[in-house]
């Protein structure tokens, strides 16, 4: 009991940060991004190579995978949505948009399978996928690792928000578009960093992931929905949201199977999402206009 | 003779209307009519989509929970009570617009992102339920493992045939009267206050329009049709699964004939399923064996290229293209 | 040729047009008002100065170059800042957050500091504030942010649309009295006001518009005491 | 915005008739030519099991350019030097997708026989379609017990079934306790939540009442699962002797290395030749997976004749070593060949009755671990016989090694039970 107890608030916490990219994006653009899961596969295949091709540690990898996950969320949105959202901007619920991140998520996981097939893969990094004990409880280090990237970032991204120049230029746009473009602040950029910011995100958790998990071309799709009942539930657009209803999830997911058959415990998850939306639609943390 | 535009029109309708219904005459290859069958099911449940989605100016992406139950009321009154599956579509058909009334209820208050949202885990709740159900009491509801519905031989009263050509009429009247309906709805009282309501929800309340009630009246009628195709699907996949009759792809792709052929017109639906479905059948019988995964990558690439060049669907260069058409014909006759 | 210059532009929102051949100059450090009743075009003139809209025809010169096709944060780099109509303050960042957002730009931002003093020297009762979250300030704390603001910008030309809507009248009067010292020091001002009485007492010159045109213009004091204005105005 | 639509509409029908004419052209002109077998194939090259159809795919092809390649069809008979084409469809897994495919091949494309579909769920009612029209339909892989046994005359299944399946499984379980004079008394089961592992389950629950066996665990986890700890704890907690599991690709690769990370280690663990068949299990789980029992009706180091030189083959032309999937396509597209080349013809009526007429047994089929390739009545391969290997070290590399029946054994090779380090 101990032990799941434990591993829900270790997986939560990675739940979460798979979350938190989408929960920015939607903060400051009022978009969701469908393509979520699929930048959270490019960030584990990313992952995957760089430790096939160099041998070494996964996390070593962030050093690549941050970069490149970035610059493909920052391109995406400059070439492929800003057009559509430009169009869209006078639009109260900005539809098209979401359409276009569906298409862009088509895209890359159907990329991914015609890339590098449809196989599964994994690391194998005995050091850290063994469970350890913690004062008699069982987590594997990979989990702790990933339980303490996951603050880290968040907490990073967090203080970017909050004191650098560009984190409140994100904040203030996020607030008022057209008064934070009165300040001279170019909105489409904002959006660009954003975007990228919120890949970059996926691409971590992607590096976080990948040593207990697995990487194959549509693996998003899973983690995807997981995460719109994620950020619903924290409050859209809130990052600590995001995390405590990462770990809500996990939670539900890891003690409530124990009472229950495992294969039930999503169904829990919907329904309480559903009664929180009726009863609370913005979350437990949601606060609009502010992360 | 000298034709206006009006008569040219007319004469078209009727020209394509006979061409349609004789399809089956000419087309003896029943892999066609399958197709033809696919997109007109797909264009029905646009069509169905549309009330709500279209007009009422919200983005449902749940609705496959709709075929689902109406796929599994009529599959299981027929196969367990040998009950008519035409009584059983009906009955899917109510019991489904009654859920879609109880989620419209509270999910209608939220908005944007919130119902899309709302309406994901709606479908994907029901979908996990009959996923986990197995029995209810001594209804056999198959869990996982989905119904079969063993081929009897050919029957009206059982909705069965080898031949698809039955399906392709009934599915063609389905639309026909659907379409009907939609026409009739939208150029109703009703159909001002939807529209008016979907784009500009508090204006319409201000003029005292009850935006909430039409809404629901939409989700219901939206909800009874979709359910209805569902027990059409049921009766010529002659097997039902949660994961083919509830997915989200399913919904997904609902959701996405619709807008790239324009939401919230009546022709949209129409126009979205005849570009998409044979595109991705063509592409998939033809690339798909080749390099999997290419045809799907190019359903997303047409996603995003009309998004961004024609973000009201393709309806509306399509239907400038076909008036200019007229007119020349019109010009033509004259000269 | 002026500082600023717009001559003969229509602007229209989609298909609806708002302003026919509107040309308006203005001259460097002078206060303008632009005057008019409630849907004439004043909002969308400063709009489509600060670069959020774009003139269908005509043009608009400021500094002997051509600005009507570049974007607001060009405009704003450029000098021109607009201080938009019911403040539109960043609600969930705090008063010295948001006086910094109106440095954002890159002729402003090194001095941030610097300039912030001045604003506080202006508005005592920000530097009181400024921690709490915009949202939480009273009206007339909120437009004092919204000047602030504006002046973090050091802009060239400062332009403010209807700085006194929901002001109760003494703070009105404080608020001009604001907007008469900024311009005392030098900055260009350009004023939208609906309570023409306030804002022709500050101005140097006026433009009067109707439905989209411009339909009088001239020296300040002198159109306040032109009866067509009194009387289309002031219900005198 | 809804002013009347019917003349819009009316275009779109035209549109609609011209769609059709062009598609009929392409699809026309694209198989015009007489004189070749056509087979259609209907696989998930797509989606979520896409990799086992992509390999099945490979090895088809390779018999295929073979045979061509040797002139084709030698027989006396309409089929003489005829070659084989083959068509593939995608079912991306999905069932209305594989009707679909099956209405177009056999209308569309004309095809003489149709085989697939690797997944239960597609197989079940795409065969229903092909029934109706009397074209025939090899099913080399699914293992759902419904799909035979409903009077269909042209449907043949070389996989055994799922109750061979089971029912094996435990009398491999009675064989270890006899054997190892071990008294087993509880069993846990843990199956993924689809028509596959719910039909398993099913037969075991039934099983385990009937040799006596006490059921202490019985969880399912849902595919979309993303994390199978919550069910490693369970199983944990419930220390049953022994595991029985069916799960997909993925899903296996969790269990096995969760189970291992947190030390979860029954007397033994049973699975299903599900995802645990996948090349890519033991690639991906290697000493985690150690010692875990598999079941399989197929297994690279039985000693049969011509395996060695097949797979260095198809291994030049494919990059990849045969294996499970890629010999049930292989077994698949030998039995179509051999039973056309007795035909001569492609008449289903001639094509069943050699089929139930036929015991192939010399050539390709020497290499399962069954004797022979036998149908019933009812289209089943008779004695598709199966056999369980286990994971085991052998040098440096992690293999399955057969273990029972004992005289299909690796030789140096016996059922290690229960594993070392059990609980």
């Amino acid at each position: 009991m101990g032990s799941a107890i434990l591993n829900g608030i270790l997986m939560g916490s990675i739940y979460g940060l798979t979350a938190v990219g989408l929960t920015l994006i939607f903060g400051v653009l009022k978009v969701i991004n469908f393509a979520q899961g699929a930048f959270l596969m490019s960030g584990l295949f990313a992952t995957y190579w760089f430790v096939k091709f160099t041998g070494t540690n996964p996390y070593l990898a962030l050093v690549v995978v941050v970069p490149f996950t970035y610059f493909m969320g920052y391109y995406i949105q400059k070439f492929l949505i800003k057009p559509v959202f430009e169009s869209e901007k006078d639009v109260r619920e900005p539809i098209g948009v979401i359409i276009v991140t569906t298409g862009i998520w088509y895209m890359l996981d159907n990329l991914a399978l015609m890339l590098f097939g449809a196989q599964y893969r994994t690391i194998n990094v005995p050091s850290v996928s063994k469970a350890i004990s913690i004062f008699g409880l069982y987590a594997p280090l990979s989990k702790i690792i990933g339980f303490f990237i996951s603050i880290t970032v968040s907490g990073l991204l967090f203080w970017f928000l909050k004191y650098s120049k560009m984190g409140k230029a994100i904040r203030a746009t996020s607030q008022d578009r057209e008064a934070a473009s009165l300040m001279g602040i170019n909105q489409y950029k904002i959006y660009n960093v954003t975007f990228g910011i919120g890949t970059a995100i996926c691409g971590i958790a992607g590096a976080v992931l990948l040593p207990f998990y697995y990487v194959y071309p549509t693996v998003g799709m899973h983690l995807d929905i997981m995460d719109f009942v994620i950020v619903v539930l924290g409050g859209l657009g809130s990052i600590p949201g995001a995390l405590v209803g990462g770990l809500i999830i996990g939670l539900i997911e890891s003690v409530g199977s124990q009472f229950i058959a495992y294969s039930w415990t999503i169904e829990v998850i919907y329904i309480i999402f559903l009664i929180i939306l009726f009863v609370k639609p913005s979350g437990l943390f949601g606060v609009k206009g502010e992360f | 003779m000298k034709f206006s535009e009006k008569q040219i029109k007319l004469i078209l309708l009727m020209l394509s209307a006979i061409v349609v219904f004789l399809i089956p005459v000419f087309i003896k290859n029943q892999g066609y009519i399958q197709i033809f069958i696919v997109v007109m099911f797909f264009m029905y449940i646009a069509t169905a989509w549309n009330f709500v989605g279209g007009f009422a100016g919200v983005l449902p992406l749940g609705n496959a929970a709709f075929i689902a139950i109406g796929a599994y009321t009529s599959t299981i009154l027929f196969v367990q009570y040998g009950i008519s599956p035409w009584v059983g579509m009906l009955a899917g058909g109510i019991i489904s617009a009654i859920i879609g009334i109880i989620i419209g209820l509270p999910t209608f208050k939220l908005r944007g992102a919130y119902f899309a949202l709302a309406t994901i885990a709606f479908g994907e709740g029901i979908k996990v339920l009959f996923q986990n159900i197995d029995k209810i009491g001594s209804v056999n509801v198959g869990g996982a493992r989905g119904i079969l519905i063993s081929y009897s031989g050919d029957s009206f009263a059982n909705f069965q045939w080898v031949s698809r050509i039955p399906y392709y009429y009934i599915i063609l009247v389905m639309l026909i009267i659907l379409l009907a309906i939609t026409v009739f709805l939208m150029n109703s009282k009703m159909g001002y206050y939807l529209i008016a309501g979907g784009e500009d929800p508090e204006a319409a309340a201000s003029l005292g329009v009850n935006v909430a009630k039409y809404k629901l009246i939409a989700m219901a009628l939206s909800a009874f049709f979709t359910a209805i195709a569902g027990t059409f699907y049921a009766q010529w996949i002659l097997y039902i699964l949660p994961k083919s009759v509830g997915s989200i792809d399913l919904s997904f792709e609902i959701a996405f004939i619709a807008i790239i052929g324009g939401r919230g017109t009546i022709i949209g639906p129409i126009l979205g399923a005849l570009l998409l479905k044979p595109l991705g059948e063509l592409t998939r019988t033809y690339l798909g064996g080749a390099l999997p995964g290419l045809h799907l990558f190019i359903l997303g690439l047409i996603l995003v290229l009309v998004m961004i060049y024609q973000p009201r669907g393709i309806q509306e260069v399509l239907t400038k293209i076909f008036n200019r058409f007229v007119k020349k014909m019109v010009t033509i006759k004259r000269s | 040729m002026s500082f600023l210059e717009i001559a003969n532009i229509d602007v229209a929102y989609g298909d609806i047009e708002v302003l026919f051949d509107v040309s308006l100059y203005i001259e460097k450090g002078e206060v303008l008002s632009v005057i008019g009743a409630n849907g004439a075009g004043k909002t969308t003139t400063l709009k489509t100065i600060s670069g959020l809209l774009h003139p269908k025809k005509g043009s608009i010169i400021f500094n002997d170059k051509r600005i009507d096709n570049l974007s607001p944060e060009i405009i704003v780099e450029r000098g021109i800042i607009h201080v938009p109509e019911g403040r539109r303050l960043f609600p969930f960042m705090s008063v010295e957050e948001n006086l910094e957002m109106g440095s954002y730009n890159s002729r402003a931002y090194d001095d941030r500091f610097e300039t912030m003093k001045k604003v506080f020297d202006l508005f005592p009762r920000l530097k009181e504030r400024r921690r709490q979250l915009a949202g939480t300030l009273s009206g007339g704390e909120r437009q004092m942010v919204a000047v602030g603001r504006g002046l973090m910008a050091k802009p060239e030309i400062l332009m403010f649309d209807e700085p006194s809507l929901g002001l109760a009248p003494i703070l009105v009067k404080d608020m001009m009295t604001a907007i008469k010292e900024i311009a005392d020091k030098g900055t260009t001002i350009i004023l939208v006001e609906q309570n023409i009485h306030a804002s022709l007492n500050i101005s140097n010159r006026a433009y009067v518009l109707e439905q989209g045109y411009v339909v009088n213009n001239g020296d300040a004091k002198q159109l306040l005491d032109d009866p067509s204005v009194q009387k289309a105005f002031l219900g005198i | 915005m809804c002013k009347l639509n019917w003349f819009k509409f009316s275009f779109s029908l035209m549109l609609f008739f011209f769609v059709t004419l062009f598609s009929g052209a392409f699809v026309n002109s694209a198989n015009a030519q007489k004189k070749e077998v056509v087979i259609g194939n209907i696989l998930p090259l797509s989606g979520p099991s896409a990799s086992a159809g992509v390999e099945g795919k490979k090895m088809r092809e390779f018999i295929v350019k073979q045979f061509n390649a040797n002139g084709g069809f030698e027989c006396k008979g309409e089929l003489n030097g005829a070659k084989i084409k083959m068509i593939y469809l995608d079912t991306k897994s999905n069932p209305t997708v594989g009707v679909t495919d099956v209405q177009q091949l056999i209308n569309g494309d004309n095809v003489d026989l149709i085989t697939g579909a690797w997944n239960s769920g597609v197989t079940y009612p795409a065969s229903q379609v092909a029934e109706m029209h009397k074209v025939p339909f090899v099913v080399p892989v699914s293992v759902m017990d419904r799909i035979t046994g409903r009077g269909f005359k042209y449907l043949f299944r070389i996989a055994a079934k799922d109750s061979w399946w089971t029912r094996d499984q435990f009398r491999f379980i009675d064989y270890l306790a006899k054997k190892t004079n071990k008294k087993i008394k509880t069993l846990g089961l843990v199956y993924i939540n689809n028509d596959f592992g719910k039909s398993f389950d099913d037969s075991w629950l039934k099983l385990a009442k009937q040799h006596g066996y006490k059921v202490i665990l019985n969880e399912s986890y849902a595919e979309t699962a993303t994390d199978l700890t919550p069910v490693v704890l369970k199983i944990k907690s419930a220390k049953p002797q022994i595991l029985l599991v069916v799960s997909d690709a993925a899903d296996a690769i969790l269990l096995q290395n969760t189970m291992a990370n947190y030390d979860v280690r029954p007397w033994a663990v049973i699975s299903s030749g599900g995802g645990q068949a996948d090349p890519a299990f033991i690639k991906n789980t290697g000493k985690n997976a150690d010692y875990l029992f598999d079941m399989s009706e197929w297994a690279p180091d039985m000693n049969k004749p011509g395996l060695k030189e097949l797979n260095k083959k198809f291994k030049k032309a494919y990059g990849i070593d045969v294996n499970g999937e890629t010999m049930d396509a292989y077994v698949g597209m030998h039995t179509i060949i051999a039973v056309l080349k007795k035909t001569c013809s492609t008449n289903p009526d001639k094509f069943r009755k050699e089929m139930l007429r036929s015991k192939l047994s010399t050539g390709p089929f020497t290499v399962m671990s069954y004797p022979y390739v036998k149908f019933d009545k009812d289209g089943q391969n008779v004695d598709a016989g199966l056999i369980l290997v286990q994971v085991r070290k052998v040098g440096n590399k992690y293999e399955r090694v057969t273990v029972w029946p004992e005289e299909d054994a690796r030789a140096g090779f016996k059922v290690v039970f229960p594993q070392p380090n059990h609980y």
